[in-house]
């Protein structure tokens, strides 16, 4: 396959984390349970992430380590600094489904309900 | 030495959290690690007012001694100009008062190490975010913030709403926090840096789809932060159930945390303020925060929520200011946006006191307590005459001068709709005064019920943090030439003059070689009209007869409508009342002074309250509407 | 009325996102492929920056000279972008005592003035 | 719904037996070598965070939590945040900027520690991380047991 060939292909990766995007928002807007609002948000991220790693991409790029021995040589490396930045993204995440669970886990045990019709107490 | 001021006015702080966890349940330890941290982070951006402030310099830090090599930002910087210290400034008085005003106020709650913790996690990332000079930092300090933010909002996990006010923050703040990540991505993708300099000179005139996009979402992202129209219920419902020295941080920094962001996309990043549309739009959502802010705020039963709707009034006061894009009008913004940390400050630690001395917000059950509280109540008018613009207070000045800059605006382009954003202003001013009358009259003045026969004044511990936010409310509005020259000018200034920053950031000179021509500045000479002049006093006048000719204009036609369709059914005091005893009926709740007015306008009210329903769906949809709106308004401007 | 709103609201950002991506095609690759890794490995005190195109080629050219890092991801994630890893710490901490802070079993405020000392 | 497994399947066990000592190690080397090879402090932390997760899943929440003093894993995840913080800071002390990577020339490409405070900065982030998750992870699975303290026991 040619460099613009695979060049090319880069569209689906970007096709697809906007598709996973729009789930994860569709998500969050139209499922009433917060359990799954909590998903949406990490569908949400997760499509984050995948952009993020498509736009470093360089077509025919290894990863960016000088492992000299398995090296050829004119290798060329693919971009690393969208890598270190999804590896904070990734860890933002967790973070974010950590504390939202914790927050479904008190609302369950408060409100005895996981339908976000009912949460409703501050309104108005 | 001046130079490693800033990241260790960021530093001492999340360190300071760190220690808390270490010390522990040692309480006189944490106390001082925790003061120590919050007074240390104080001096080191006191330092930096003399340099900065008043010399002109900017501080460009590179971390790790990472500079630009070929003309690209390799590293993290960290910048200091005026703007960026005008929000430093403001950020760390609130901290330290209202931190200081948590040690006595929170002695009552449990495992109080984790509350100073993630206190000083917020606000370390707000001090984080507003010094930063690279995108991708300013997401990583915004996601500390929010994530800080939403903990503490569930501090009180007992509270009557505290869970569910905190799951909505996090899942709007989620939506916010995302469409910065997606904006500053796309951003890497075309121009392979991070540094907010130079993506300023490489994004001028190169707006090319994916970057519109990228804008969009940047600028959505920094207006969930700020709480602007479709996003601000989840700020009411955090502020009322937040403790309040929480509330202070919510409502006075993170909200300018997001008017930072909204300054730096529009004015320095984008440079896009002389699009009169993306001025349009601007103004657009000031005016409808400050409206819908304010008509809310009338409604509500509980003084924290009804400060919080109050919140998102006056932030949409430095909005619309912001919006202005004349130096007249970033003027009044900022200025609005300091007075509104100082007195929206001094209001929620007032409710506090209330709240720690009778033990609830509500409105309808508190009432007399100026007897008791008597330096409580005398703080709190101060705070409201302050919020309403009563000449004296600090208030006044900023609000005349976002009059004056609309007024302007609307005379400069021959555009009646500013004048229209003039007239809101004002009757936006005096519904707040109105709604003030009725907290005071149901909080420190009227009958005092029984079981509050017992109350006792404030302690003096938070007594004083809300004396010294009482006295620079006094003094910002009696000193306003000392507050310009000293911290609004060069905040204004730099905002209007970006060629400082990118020069201190990438060399003297990246700007010119790069995009080819020098950075424009907008202009930043404006013609005060001063605060007495009469000249500007009886144009002032006539707007209000303007104003008050068009109230009273709707005003008629809607009582004829309302007594075309007679209430039956409805609640008894809204019936005619002529003579005799006044039963039960006839007495009207401490939170319902106003119910003429509301029943007057009462399918407004209703909308407004269906339309604040509480569901996290209807207002992830709001967000996401905004959102979509954003991007069709933006494309078809573009 | 509200799914009008959802799917219209959707199909706007969808329709964005999908022209987004088409236009971030054409934008050139974020770290230009004209960089020989062996010959970098082999004598990392010459490369030339003449014609970068973004601050990765910077970052890859300079790394091995400045920083002795092998792992390229990590001498950013630690020494280039070393304050975001701070950052991003600093999150995992503050979300683990938010957790804490959430999940614990409190007292209603005000039931008990001495309760901060007993545990 | 199930509150508690209480009773434990031998293949369960056994199976926590052998992948814990594993994942620790593994976890380890990917932390120490994370300036080498692909992978580094977050990885590895969360690989020995998992190894928490096989001693609840073998032996439950009583033993896992005999096992691991929370209170400490807490602190601990305080001082390896000074750490990278401290790490930070020497910059400032020698002179140079916040993060600097003071000593970084000593030993060839290639060498542990050769990357300077990369490699350091890379343990306490390691350390941070396997105590910091594997504290949220224990904190969650604590609220399953039975009749448990939602903080510690």
């Amino acid at each position: 396959m040619s460099t613009s060939e695979v060049n090319g292909l880069i569209i689906v990766n970007y096709i697809g984390s906007v598709f996973l995007i729009a789930i994860g928002f569709y998500t969050m807007m139209a499922k009433k349970n917060i359990m799954k609002i909590v998903i949406g948000m990490g569908i949400v991220d997760y499509g984050i992430n995948l952009l993020i790693v498509s736009v470093g991409f360089n077509p025919g790029g290894t990863a960016p380590i000088f492992t000299i021995n398995e090296l050829d040589p004119g290798t060329f490396f693919v971009d690393p600094v969208p890598q270190a930045l999804t590896l904070t993204s990734i860890v933002i995440g967790a973070c974010v489904t950590a504390l939202a669970l914790s927050l479904v886990i008190k609302i369950k045990q408060e409100y005895g309900t996981l339908d976000a019709g009912q949460i409703r107490r501050l309104r108005g | 030495m001046i130079q490693h001021f800033p990241i260790l006015a960021i530093m001492v702080l999340f360190l300071g959290a760190f220690l808390t966890v270490l010390c522990g349940k040692n309480k006189v330890l944490r106390n001082i690690v925790v003061f120590a941290a919050m007074l240390a982070s104080s001096v080191f951006i006191a330092f930096l007012i003399k340099p900065i402030m008043i010399d002109g310099e900017v501080i460009t830090y590179w971390l790790g001694n990472w500079s630009p090599v070929a003309d690209y930002a390799i590293g993290i910087c960290l910048v200091v100009d005026q703007l960026n210290l005008f929000f430093a400034i403001l950020v760390s008085v609130a901290v330290l008062l209202a931190g200081v005003f948590s040690f006595k106020y929170m002695s009552r709650d449990d495992t109080l190490e984790k509350y100073f913790t993630l206190f000083l996690m917020l606000s370390g990332g707000v001090m984080g975010l507003v010094l930063s000079g690279d995108l991708f930092n300013m997401f990583i300090m915004v996601e500390i913030l929010t994530f800080a933010a939403v903990a503490l909002t569930a501090f009180r996990n007992r509270s009557e709403g505290a869970l569910e006010a905190a799951f909505k923050y996090l899942v709007i703040g989620v939506i916010g926090s995302s469409c910065i990540l997606i904006g500053t991505t796309i951003l890497y993708s075309q121009f392979h840096t991070l540094n907010l300099a130079q993506l300023s000179v490489l994004l001028h005139n190169n707006l090319q789809p994916a970057t519109i996009l990228a804008f969009t979402l940047l600028l959505t992202g920094f207006a969930v932060k700020a709480f602007v129209v479709p996003f601000h219920p989840v700020e009411a419902d955090a502020n009322a159930a937040a403790p309040s020295s929480v509330s202070v941080i919510i409502s006075c920094v993170l909200t300018k945390a997001g008017i930072y962001g909204i300054i730096r996309i529009v004015y320095f990043l984008f440079r896009s303020m002389n699009l009169a549309p993306l001025q349009f739009i601007l103004v657009l959502i000031g005016t409808l925060s400050m409206f819908i802010g304010v008509t809310m705020a009338l409604a509500q039963k509980d003084f924290k929520r009804l400060l919080a709707f109050h919140s998102i009034s006056q932030v949409g006061y430095v909005m619309t200011a912001i919006g202005l894009a004349t130096a007249l009008g970033v003027t009044g913004g900022l200025y609005h946006a300091i007075n509104h940390t100082l007195f929206k400050g001094l209001l929620f630690l007032c409710a506090g006191a209330v709240f720690y001395a009778t033990g609830t917000t509500n409105l309808d059950k508190l009432g007399g307590l100026a007897k008791r509280m008597p330096q409580t109540a005398a703080l709190f008018l101060i705070g409201a005459f302050s919020i309403s613009g009563l000449p004296p207070f600090n208030g006044f000045v900023s609000k005349w001068l976002i009059y004056q800059a609309t007024y302007e605006k609307a005379v400069e382009f021959g555009n009646i709709g500013y004048a229209f954003v003039t007239i809101i202003a004002l009757v936006v001013s005096v519904m707040t005064l109105a709604s003030f009358i009725k907290v005071s009259q149901s909080v420190f003045f009227g009958q005092l019920p029984d079981e509050f026969k017992e109350v006792r004044e404030t302690p003096v511990p938070m007594r004083i943090p809300m004396w010294i936010m009482a006295a620079l409310c006094v003094g910002a509005g009696l000193l306003p030439q000392y507050m310009m020259r000293y911290l609004i000018n060069p905040a204004v200034y730099a905002v209007m003059n970006v060629g400082n920053y990118i020069g201190s950031v990438m060399g003297p000179g990246y700007a010119e070689k790069i995009a080819g021509q020098t950075v424009e500045a907008y202009s930043s000479e404006f013609a005060l009209a001063g605060y007495w002049s009469p000249i500007s006093w009886l144009a002032l006048f006539a707007i209000i007869i303007c104003a008050f000719f068009i109230v009273s204009l709707s005003g008629g036609k809607l009582s004829k409508k309302i007594h075309s369709d007679s209430p039956s059914g409805l609640d008894p005091k809204y019936d005619t009342f002529f003579s005799g005893e006044a039963n039960e009926h006839s007495q009207v709740g401490g939170s319902d002074l106003f119910w003429g007015f509301k029943h007057n306008l009462r399918h407004y009210f209703d909308f407004m309250h269906n339309a604040h329903s509480g569901v996290i769906s209807d207002y992830a949809l709001w967000a996401f509407c905004f959102l979509s709106f954003m991007i069709v308004y933006l494309f078809i401007i573009v | 009325m509200k799914k009008v709103f959802i799917f219209a609201s959707l199909i706007i950002f969808f329709a964005a996102g999908i022209w987004g991506a088409f236009n971030m095609m054409s934008f050139q690759n974020t770290i230009s492929s004209d960089m020989d890794a062996v010959s970098l490995y082999n004598d990392p005190q010459h490369y030339d920056l003449s014609d970068a195109t973004g601050v990765a080629d910077i970052i890859v050219s300079e790394n091995l000279d400045k920083t002795k890092a092998v792992n390229a991801v990590t001498a950013i994630v630690f020494d280039f972008r070393g304050y975001d890893t701070m950052g991003e710490s600093f999150i995992l901490l503050t979300a683990i005592s938010g957790s804490m802070a959430i999940l614990r079993k409190s007292k209603k405020w005000g039931e008990d003035d001495h309760d901060e000392e007993e545990h | 719904m199930k509150k508690n497994i209480n009773v434990r399947h031998i293949i369960v066990k056994d199976a926590a037996d052998i992948f814990t000592p594993l994942s620790l190690v593994f976890g380890f080397y990917i932390i120490l070598h994370g300036n080498l090879s692909p992978g580094g402090g977050f990885q590895g932390g969360v690989m020995i965070a998992a190894s928490a997760v096989l001693i609840y899943l073998g032996y439950g929440f009583k033993t896992a939590s005999s096992a691991i003093n929370m209170e400490v894993i807490r602190k601990g995840e305080a001082i390896a945040a000074i750490c990278y913080t401290c790490l930070a800071l020497l910059g400032i002390f020698f002179g140079l900027n916040f993060c600097r990577n003071v000593f970084f020339n000593n030993g060839a490409i290639g060498d542990l520690l050769s990357s300077g405070t990369i490699a350091f900065m890379n343990y306490a982030v390691g350390f941070k991380v396997l105590t910091g998750v594997s504290f949220l992870i224990l904190l969650m699975v604590s609220l399953l047991a039975p009749d448990s303290d939602s903080e510690h026991k």
